[in-house]
């Protein structure tokens, strides 16, 4: 595939379309809402189900295969977020809080952009380790805790009304905060289930779950076009920010997936993974333990900036890259 | 039936606060309260419902003494949440069940 | 434009109600009512939602008379179901749409 | 099949019977009834998943195949009004504003009635187009604006209390309105993308719809039946002009489908669009653009008396007529 | 397969997995929950698409197959309520009034038990009769109806602030409320319908279902947790009375469904029916018909003890005494 | 804290009114608004819910005369919109922060 067909095949997914008619809606002012509800419903259809396809192909895969990447994984997750809070303090010089607010967001994952990595694999081709949901948990947690020590290194003293709660709070939301406990125990469901006795609910989780996620991605075009208009007060350097670090980190990812021993897909996925910022659990605990952070920055930054990059150029541009290195 | 005064105690915040709110008012002495999901802009302007979901609206009937601990409570969050108090006059049957 | 007085009445009660107070109070001379789905603690501890769905909190803007007709009407209730009522005051305009 | 066999087929099928149980559940006081993001969600589900399968259709489909039957479409879609106004003037003696507003609904298409009869062409073989959601489009715009044309017309004071805004507001309205957005955006998709992306979010918008459009026409149901309530008051005349003007549209569209060169099925199914009264968007539009216009009015009568109508009656008929014209 | 064979796999479902998962999430005081609509639209889908299954499935069975099995269940629907009754007021020295609030529940059924018990028997190999959901309705309502009798016999006084009007509610409750109309409309539009008819419908509510359901336990099992707390206060009587009397129940429905001619799988499946306790539509009608019955006693008994002891224990050993007795 | 005194604006109105509303009021000075969604009947019989979605309450805290200008504003509406509006008491901390 030339380049310029691996853009086209991306830009003309389902996936990437419905997020492009999300936000069309929003720029065109149509009245086209999700009821709460809808979207609610899909994020726990979707990170449920991510986890069961993980668990049932952990089920299946030798344990030996999956030690390494799970390694390298770990380090990333516990890298990415200095190199975050390092560049903004460095080049933005943002205060330590709200740079470790974002070092939490840009060390962590966001499901749906895995997703959009996952099935872009698919139809290039270049599928990715059955396993790789796994992965995404293992990424997800250490980033948000490596961020919020930054923050807090900065700042003895603990948030307001709550006393030292606050921490405690945090840790107890980052482990337990329902996007990663449905991913995470998604994983232990197919994993001790086995991927025979999880055939019966497939219809439901496999094959409905591409739809669904057109679905999903149709609602995040309305709500990252929302976020567009913050972006003139967040200014360039946020920007700069939010598709320089993220770049960096994809690429760091694809090589360090490639080292691994992963597939071709499944270094670009991992690339993705690394290079993507939560929009989900990571503000659900920043929330908690720096709340004098602000939201609007990191918000805007992860959702409004981050994501439409790596869904539109950042996925085919690792695919592309992790082929390079790969073959 | 003979009806006596309590205060009714508003509080709109951000998700996350639920359950600290709803512990706090208990703690101070409410008898119950009533919840409400709602959407809201203020001065702050968090868009907080993309991630916590609807922000909530808690309602309480209280006598005034403890109205006064509640609010005095919530102000420590003003600084960093999406948070409001507000009190008003209500006439309750039954005053005991709301502690007056 | 004038404004007039009213009385804000407010109840909350299990879902099995709904219909029975909606009746009730319309007979009683309501000219109409707001309704919210609310979730709630109270003394009781009734968790009806898991097999009712939600409370329902209903609002209705009327004059003092049917307003301490209502509460009689709900007391009723107060021995066995999770119902609360209180009033409030309230100034509205084209009093006649609320029959003051 | 004989007539009476075709009646069956089309009163057994699951659709119709769904909406016959909810009926039911209504004149049973039953308690039985849809939480609201569930009538939302199905809406937006169904809506889509139309314009998707119409839109992927139209990828694989000669562009002069689909011009002359757009045209009639449009044609039809500017004439309906028209007619189903004059009526209401001449026989019902209306006021103009509330003529207008029932001419809207009466020109413009019931997106769930239109599923209905191409489900029905399915059963019995005689399957329509698969670009026809797209025509739903062409039908529904212009319709509800003439509607609204013939209204003005007699009524230059603008809406109270939204100054000349109103007017705007209600073309803004009529174009982007959800469930127009929903449909035309997904035909957009579908055609964009093409037949064969869109191969892997076919078990979740195609294989489940048939499911998915049952569940939807009990709660047709259900809020159908609470409209039988204003029936009295709406009186006999509304009966006939909402049983009368649709057959009449129904007639005239089946014959006009089969001089555009559209299948026995096709012919058929634009028949029933024609016959069929919106009650989504041109409600919507027609409130915002005339709120003198009794809702009470257009609501019993497109949801009331004309859905059910065509529905159990209008479909098969139309079906039957297509097969003598066209065989 | 050897007892603790059948145990594992029972345990190691989907659906019982799920329910664990559920329950872990409240004991670790996870912030998932499910949305209200959510929770509503999958029992909706749950209930409507059982009875369409069973429905379908009748319409191609002879009936004497299915009128004594239909005969049996029927008086065990009057049986079983009274002998919940008799443990109550002679063992646990309960109040009339809450004893027969609690036979209702123990004498009506649990769907979603009688679900998990289908499915088991589908991945054992011992499927159970298709018609097994018109049985599930015919032994719902006359146990509720035997309940409030038992209660009311010692309660002339009607309900406070109801008048008589309470009872004949309480029996429209019983015969409309929305679980019991979803199951016994899905029953007759799958019966009139047909088995081929329905077949443009059954990837949405044949295929999806195993899927559903897993995550409609995910839900039941936060739900079931929350009762947990309540349990102490319930006391060792009510443990007691929540786990021996169902099965005691359960023992003797194998034993009945296998006089009346069912398969090893529809004696199971009956058993575990007449085991399992109702927390849906008895709860209903019960609060109605007497207000002045306890709500904590009978959902803490039939959601946190039965419907848990059923599911993981009750169903593989139902399905044990079905092949010893049927084999 | 100390507390002001502060008008509770309550406006409940058919969903199509929503975003002409909530402009309105901020243009009329309001500092923030709470959005809660709800059904409800009233003289005039618009189940408007059908073709819009549910009601909207929307509650704003404000000072006497920007409510009075609110409700001037909304009596546009009245006599074609499916729309109430009414007035009452709160008392509240930060009266800035809602204009008083
Ligand atoms: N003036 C007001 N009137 C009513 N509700 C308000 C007002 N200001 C703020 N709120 C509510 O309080 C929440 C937090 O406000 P803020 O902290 O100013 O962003 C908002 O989301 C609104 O729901
Ligand atoms: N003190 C209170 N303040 C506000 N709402 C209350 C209060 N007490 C009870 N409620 C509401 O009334 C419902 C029934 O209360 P109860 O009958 O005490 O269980 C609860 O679910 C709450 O929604
Ligand atoms: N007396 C009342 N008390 C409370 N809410 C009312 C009252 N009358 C009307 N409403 C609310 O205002 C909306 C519009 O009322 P109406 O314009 O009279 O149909 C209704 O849907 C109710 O939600
Ligand atoms: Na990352
Ligand atoms: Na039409
Ligand atoms: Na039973």
């Amino acid at each position: 595939m030339s380049p310029t067909e691996i853009l086209a095949t991306n830009i003309l997914s389902p996936v990437v379309l419905a997020f492009g008619l999300g936000v069309a809606a929003t720029l065109l002012r149509s009245d086209l809402e999700f009821p709460e509800p809808l979207y609610q419903s899909l994020s726990i259809y979707l990170l449920l189900a991510i986890g069961l396809k993980g668990g049932a192909a952990l089920s299946v895969t030798p344990l030996g295969d999956v030690l390494v990447p799970a390694g390298v994984t770990l380090g990333l997750g516990l890298l990415t977020p200095l190199t975050a809070y390092a560049f903004l303090i460095a080049v933005l010089r943002m205060d330590r809080i709200n740079a470790g607010a974002l070092a939490a967001h840009y060390g962590s994952v966001s499901a749906v952009t895995f997703l959009a990595a996952v099935t872009f694999g698919e139809a290039t081709g270049d599928v990715s380790e059955g396993f790789m949901p796994a992965l995404v948990a293992l990424l997800e947690v250490p980033a948000i805790v490596v961020g919020l020590l930054l923050a807090r290194g900065a700042h003895a003293r603990p948030g307001e009304g709550e006393g030292s709660g606050s921490w405690a709070a945090a840790l107890h939301e980052v482990v337990t905060g329902k996007s990663i406990f449905l991913l995470v125990g998604g994983v232990a469901l197919g994993w001790v289930a086995g991927k025979e006795r999880m055939a019966p609910v497939d219809p439901f989780f496999v094959a409905g779950f591409q739809g669904a996620l057109t679905l999903f991605l149709l609602e995040m075009g309305l709500v990252a076009a929302r976020r567009l208009r913050d972006l003139r007060e967040a200014g360039l350097l946020l920007v700069a920010f939010g598709t320089f670090v993220p770049f960096a980190h994809g690429v760091l990812g694809v090589w360090a997936g490639g080292l691994a021993g992963l597939s071709i897909g499944g270094a670009a996925v991992l690339g993705t993974m690394v290079a993507s910022a939560s929009y989900i659990a990571a503000p659900a605990a920043v929330r908690i333990a720096l709340p004098e952070a602000k939201p609007s920055l990191y918000l805007t930054a992860s959702l409004g900036i981050t994501f439409p990059f790596n869904l539109i150029l950042g996925i085919p541009v690792y695919f592309a890259l992790a082929r390079i290195l790969g073959g | 039936m003979e009806s006596k005064n309590a205060v009714l105690v508003t509080i709109v915040a951000e998700r996350l606060l639920r359950d600290r709110l709803t512990e706090k008012i208990r703690a101070l002495g409410a008898k119950g309260f009533t919840l409400t999901e709602v959407q809201g802009e203020g001065t702050r302007g968090v868009h907080a419902h993309e991630f916590q979901g609807p922000s909530v609206k808690i309602e309480t009937l209280v006598r005034a003494e403890v109205a006064d601990q509640i609010v005095e409570a919530i102000s420590k969050y003003f600084e960093h949440h999406a948070v409001i108090v507000y009190l008003s006059e209500a006439r309750v049957v039954r005053a005991k069940k709301f502690g007056s």
